[in-house]
């Protein structure tokens, strides 16, 4: 299990990492996703410790994963949003940081 | 099942059933909304006359007693906090509702306001019942899509705002989720209650207990992690930054005070009560000086949330300190009020902000014919968030200053001092600029604002959104009457160890 | 004939992460994309063993959704995703394989 | 009710009775569809589950059906070892390729006319082709297709239009 | 499985770190986003290892199709520029590699000790002593819909908030009919149908007994009508006229709540269903559990309102 | 050990050689078309001989089936997946790699 537990800690850190230094918005986001898939997996590595099997934690991240899907498609309608603002041309970019100005 | 309990289901699920409808039926929206609102309203206070009458209670959702069920809290705290959500929700309705926005000039699509609107409402109500730190990690889940939602709809400007506020919140709710596995995996329980009897100080409490915070703290854009709230909450449009400003970000310090008072109780050592002081330092200077130099309306309402909340934070190093109880109903009333009359706030900057055309704070002179009542109402909000008797704000910030007194924590006055003096200088310069009888340099407008600065007089549409307004902020006067007969109420916290 | 079978899901995870150079190097997106539903298919093997040697075949099922669901990412691929790509092809310059002339010429 | 709604049970009405044009008729469907879900549940039966799911897959389908034929039992079965006869060449042919240290790989295009004559029957061949040795359809035209041939070009040419006839005697025109 | 099993789990985290890293790091996008779906495929055997087969299910459901579906869908929108060549990442990392590298090792050391110290006491014990009274004999399937049905009810929830928070960003983006035609499509889709709705149904129907259930039947079905919509299937969503698909789509959300208040009105707690009709209650909260969530999935895949609605139902509301 | 297990167990093992080759191919071949080819082909082979030793050594008729379907299912998918991938290609212009 030693190795299932060091594998969530350095998701973790690639998810950490990945978060605040990549400039790409849907890089980004997958970064969350994986940061999102250390703690799962986390959980699991719980139930699996416990004897017996612990049902729990294993419906925690069900609940979890679909909360992350829906999530990441509102997140994904945003990007693409932001995507096509500040790029009307055929390709749009989404490394294009959004702007500063006010409402 | 009593009353109380008849309540609390109608709190938590009817804006669901109505979020449904109002997307089902977009045409019947605003009539099912604004009757909801009212029925929330009230089923909210029949909750708190339950807990002021019989004392707080516990309700087992499904029947499932603690570790292996989902457990609701209705206690004081909670019921306020409901009390609060409904009376900015019914505002905020009644504001959005009397906006009558056109869908040929609106920035965002109408249909879509209210389903998001209710959702936000529910998922807020069924966050302050719930006593399982899982569940509570779904509904702040749910609170932030549904914000997200509401920030992004007023047009594209606000969608960047929108996904910076997804993103820190989504971090800082995978931080949570990773704090309550820790827990989870050290007691294999999740009720709050449960947990303050059983998790130890040791090093995995101490490492969950900081992971759970941080989630919290960058939920509640507590000082330094508040870069997201400026922008999200001034550009929604006004119901929803009153919301976002006045509950949501006070949900994530709710939970920060049920933690650390119940489960961390342990864990809170002076040090440990100081650190958390100090981020509250922080935001009370930091979020105040930067209100002070914002040159909008609406984001320096906005800044003026972060350092507010810093005032909330002092609960923990004066709760460290000894005066717990003290500390508690002075941090909650300023929640109150500050929620109260910060929703005040962003409803009038709504109505001021459209009749001036300009949201720039030097612009905010001239003439104020049928405007009036917004600016009164600003003005008693102010007067609350400054701290002036009698509002809610004084009482609250008094209560915190005698905490601070009674343990001996001068430092902690001295910053409530200055707090207060740095809010009431940035919110001075908005109603010195309101008094002007012009805006100071009449070229920085455009000519097309310029020619519309007489103003429009009053329409209905304008005296509604003004008389929601007007309502919270003598709800935030009305708190500082009602919180001294109300404390014991308020410090009545199941799973709180004073 | 079980105790082999650990073996073999070891044998074939091991195939799996050299295979995932294909996706390193590329040089067209559609020679990612392959390279994913390779992994499928070893995925689906990898299920059904741990299936057969722990005797939960309650994972059979995972991999039938594997199978089922195999396509669709190749499906999205082509009819959206591609569309876009289209200087994909251009982080070639990062690392062809030999005699890899693919798409110029 | 909705018009879309009713319009879509109409038309799953009107399929019913035209069952004739789908590719296979509506019975042997449900009758297919019944042995799936057996297989499925691996013969522990579950058929209050099974049966709705069996008429809704057989009535939902929002594909129009492809082919106006019908297969020929016997050839199908008869063809099942020749494909896996195929297959496996295919298999040991890519493999030689690949572990031969100098890769002999010799591609070319090569348009195939047409010899089906139906749109179902060419569609399953093109992806057939996909899995017999040596050949993989790039390009589905109205009177060819192009074939990406990696070795031994006029052997694939002439297997390919073996397996053409053997799909022609599989389908029977309805 | 002994030694062979921790080479087996070394490979498998060695894999996963290195497509995280990917999925995080690669130059280029689409790297990215295959990197990430197949890292989703081998998670679903991380779980399969963990003895997770429910999450398994789900997430080669889920992980492995519907997330990337979306992700590849998302990249159309948002075609990468020039991607930076391996050697300027390179050297832009390494100034983060200084400052990462320390701090990056410390963080995941004190994590994996804290997790390593962990007693995990469990549930597992307390969760079979109320399963008699679940009305399921798969203690998931009892924790997911009765002792904490409130955690799905509110997931479900999010699910329906996400429709309405995408669609409401505005009309869908692009046409729902794929960009380059191809007639082996439909023959998929035709082909795939029926399996599809056979899987779905048998997933839900092993859930009272059996790992499966309500969400990978649904994550599935969603996945599938993705596939279907790819495949050039009629969009089922049409014009101006998915009033009764709003009501459809919210339904497995609504009698959810209805359930819990009548348990509520029965006499007991929110959400307490009294013990007669346990199983009944759960059978139907596992169909429109799994139907919503599988509608929802599409919904949300859309990107966009399906279509922009007719002028009648633009009004003011 | 029952024969069942015997020949089911050869079977696997037989079938793994088919991937290990496949993803030889997939490393060593020239571009995008060849490589379709050692994936479409190799593979599924690898995991027809897989699905029917496992299913013989199951000795339940129903796991068989069950394999075999699995083991269709993605035979469908690789054809179709292939042909497309392929017909895109050419379709976006690239050339088949020639000696």
């Amino acid at each position: 299990m030693l190795i299932y537990l060091a594998l969530a800690s350095v998701l973790f850190v690639i998810g950490l990492h990945g978060l605040f230094t990549a400039r790409n918005l849907l890089r980004r986001l997958l970064s969350l996703n994986v940061l999102t898939t250390a703690v799962f997996l986390l959980l699991v590595v719980i139930a699996r410790k416990a004897t017996p099997l612990d049902p729990v934690p294993h419906a925690m991240v069900l609940t979890g994963i679909v909360i992350a899907v829906s999530t990441t498609a509102v997140a994904l309608a945003l990007v693409e949003r932001i995507a096509l603002r500040h790029s009307p041309e055929p390709e749009p970019s989404a490394s294009t940081r959004p702007g500063e100005e006010d409402a | 099942m009593t009353a109380g309990d008849a309540a609390v289901i109608v709190l938590v699920s009817l804006p669901h059933a109505a979020a449904i409808a109002g997307f089902v039926w977009p045409s019947r929206a605003v009539t099912v909304s604004l009757i909801s609102a009212a029925t929330l309203m009230a089923a909210a206070l029949v909750a708190m006359h339950a807990v002021a009458g019989y004392g707080a209670w516990r309700h087992d959702v499904g029947g499932w007693e603690a570790p292996l069920g989902i457990g609701w809290t209705i206690d004081g705290v909670a019921c306020a906090l409901l009390l609060l959500t409904a009376a900015v929700g019914l505002a905020g309705s009644i504001h959005h509702a009397a906006a009558r926005v056109r869908p040929s000039t609106a920035a965002h699509d109408p249909r879509y306001f209210w389903p998001l609107w209710l959702f936000l409402w529910g998922g807020l109500n069924a966050l302050f019942v719930s006593a399982d730190l899982f569940n509570i990690f779904v509904t702040l889940e749910f609170v932030t899509v549904a914000s997200v939602g509401l920030i992004a709809l007023s047009g594209r400007l606000a969608q960047a705002a929108a996904w910076r506020y997804l993103l820190a919140t989504l971090f800082g709710s995978s931080v949570y989720l990773l704090g309550v596995a820790l827990i989870y995996g050290r007691v294999a329980a999740l009720d709050l209650p449960f947990l303050a009897q059983a998790l130890p100080a040791d090093l995995v409490g101490m490492t969950a207990a900081s992971l759970v915070t941080i989630g919290l703290l960058l939920k509640g854009a507590v000082f330094p992690l508040h870069f997201w709230l400026p922008s999200a909450h001034a550009r929604a449009l006004p119901p929803v930054s009153a919301i976002l400003s006045g509950v949501v970000v006070a949900a994530a310090f709710y939970l920060l005070a049920r933690a650390w008072l119940g489960p961390f109780r342990e864990l809170l050592t002076p040090a440990a009560g100081t650190a958390l002081g100090l981020l509250g330092a922080g935001a009370v200077l930091w979020g105040g000086l930067l209100a002070l130099l914002q040159r909008h309306l609406k984001r320096m309402i906005a800044y003026s949330t972060v350092s507010q909340l810093g005032f909330c934070m002092l609960l923990f190093p004066l709760a460290a300190a000894g005066a717990t109880q003290l500390a508690w109903t002075g941090a909650m009333v300023v929640l109150l009020a500050h929620g109260l009359s910060k929703a005040a706030c962003f409803l009038a900057a709504g109505v001021i902000v459209r009749h001036h055309r300009s949201g720039r704070v030097d612009a905010l002179g001239g003439c104020q014919q049928g405007i009036g009542l917004a600016w009164f109402a600003f003005a008693l909000a102010a007067a609350s968030l400054v701290g002036l008797p009698p509002t809610g704000g004084f009482v609250g910030k008094w209560w915190l200053a005698q905490a601070a007194i009674n343990s001996g924590a001068y430092p902690w006055l001295a910053l409530l001092v200055a707090g207060t003096l740095l809010t009431a200088a940035y919110l001075w310069r908005v109603l010195e600029a309101a008094i002007r009888t012009g805006p100071p340099d009449e070229a920085r407008r455009p000519a097309a604002i310029a020619a519309h600065r007489e103003g429009a007089p009053a329409t209905p549409s304008d005296r509604g959104m003004m008389i929601a307004a007007l309502g919270l902020a003598l709800g935030a006067v009305a708190v500082g009457a009602a919180a001294p007969p109300l404390a014991p109420v308020l410090s009545s916290a199941i799973g709180v160890t004073w | 004939m079980n105790q082999v079978y650990p073996f073999l899901a070891a044998g074939l995870l091991l195939n799996i992460v050299v295979g995932l150079v294909r996706i390193l190097r590329g040089p067209t997106a559609a020679d990612r994309m392959l390279a994913a539903e390779m992994f499928a298919t070893s995925a689906i093997v990898i299920v059904l063993l741990l299936a057969f040697v722990t005797g939960s075949f309650a994972l059979v099922d995972v991999a039938l959704i594997f199978s089922l669901l195999a396509a669709l990412a190749c499906v999205t691929f082509v009819s959206r995703a591609w569309v876009a790509l289209e200087q994909a092809s251009d982080d070639a310059a990062s690392g062809p394989p030999p005699g890899d002339r693919g798409d110029t010429q | 009710m909705n018009r879309v709604l009713i319009t879509g049970w109409f038309e799953s009405g009107r399929r019913l009775l035209d069952a004739q044009h789908a590719g296979l008729g509506l019975p042997l469907r449900l009758v297919a569809y019944c042995a799936l879900w057996w297989i499925l549940s691996g013969g522990e039966g579950g058929w209050l589950w099974g049966l709705p799911a069996v008429a809704a897959a057989a009535l939902f389908n929002p594909f129009p059906p492809g082919a106006r034929w019908r297969l020929r039992w016997s050839e199908l079965l008869l063809f099942i070892p020749v494909f896996c006869g195929l297959s496996m060449r295919s298999a040991l042919d890519v493999a030689a390729r690949a572990v031969h240290p100098r890769c002999p790989l010799d591609p070319v295009l090569v348009d195939y006319p047409w010899q089906l004559p139906d749109d179902g029957g060419r569609v399953f061949l093109a992806n057939l082709l996909n899995l017999m040795p040596g050949t993989l359809c790039v390009r589905i035209g109205a009177r060819s297709m192009t074939v990406h041939i990696i070795g031994d070009t006029a052997d694939r040419l002439e297997s390919i239009a073996r397996l053409e006839s053997r799909i022609g005697r599989l389908q029977v025109a309805a | 499985m002994g030694l062979v099993g921790q080479v087996f789990d070394a490979l498998l985290a060695i894999a996963l770190v290195w497509l995280a890293w990917q999925a995080t790091r690669a130059a280029d996008l689409f790297r990215a986003v295959v990197s990430f779906i197949v890292f989703g495929l081998l998670m679903a055997v991380a779980w399969v290892r963990l003895e997770a087969p429910d999450i398994a299910l789900a997430e080669a459901a889920i992980g492995a199709g519907a997330t990337g579906a979306l992700l590849l869908s998302a990249l159309d929108r948002l075609a990468p520029r020039r991607g930076r060549s391996w050697a300027r990442v390179w050297r832009a990392d390494a100034r983060t590699w200084v400052l990462w590298v320390p701090a990056v090792m410390a963080l995941a050391g004190a994590l994996t000790a804290a997790a390593w110290q962990l007693p995990a006491p469990g549930l597992g014990a307390v969760a079979t002593g109320a399963l008699e009274q679940s009305g399921v004999d798969h203690a998931v399937t009892a924790v997911l819909l009765n002792f904490r049905a409130l955690d799905t009810l509110l997931e479900i929830g999010v699910l329906v908030l996400a429709a309405v928070a995408v669609w409401s960003m505005g009309p869908a983006p692009a046409a729902s009919a794929p960009v380059m035609p191809s007639p082996t499509l439909p023959m998929l889709g035709r082909t795939l149908f029926p399996v599809f709705v056979l899987v779905a149904a048998y997933l839900l129907w092993r859930g009272s007994h059996a790992p499966g259930g309500a969400f990978p039947a649904g994550a599935v079905l969603g996945a599938g009508g993705i596939l279907m919509l790819l495949a050039g299937a009629q969009p089922w969503i049409r014009s101006a006229e998915h009033g009764p698909w709003r009501a459809i789509l919210s339904a497995g959300f609504a009698v959810m709540l209805f359930a819990a208040i009548v348990g509520a009105l029965a006499g007991g707690a929110f959400f307490e269903y009294p013990a007669a009709i346990a199983s009944h209650a759960i059978l139907v909260l596992e169909v429109t559990a799994g139907m919503s969530i599988a509608l929802l999935l599409f919904a949300v895949y859309l990107r966009g309102e399906p279509h922009p609605a007719a002028d009648t139902d633009r009004q003011r509301c | 050990m029952s024969w069942t297990e015997l020949v089911g167990g050869l079977l696997v093992i037989a079938g793994m050689p088919f991937f290990i080759l496949g993803t030889l191919g997939l490393l060593r071949f020239p571009d995008v078309y060849t490589r379709l080819h050692a994936l479409s082909k190799a593979d599924n082979v690898g995991l027809g001989l897989v699905c029917v030793g496992l299913g013989i050594q199951s000795g339940s008729p129903a796991m068989m089936l069950k394999l075999l379907l699995i083991w269709v299912l993605m035979l469908v998918a690789s054809a179709t997946g292939a042909g497309l991938i392929a017909r895109t290609a050419l379709a976006r212009g690239i050339r088949p790699w020639s000696p």
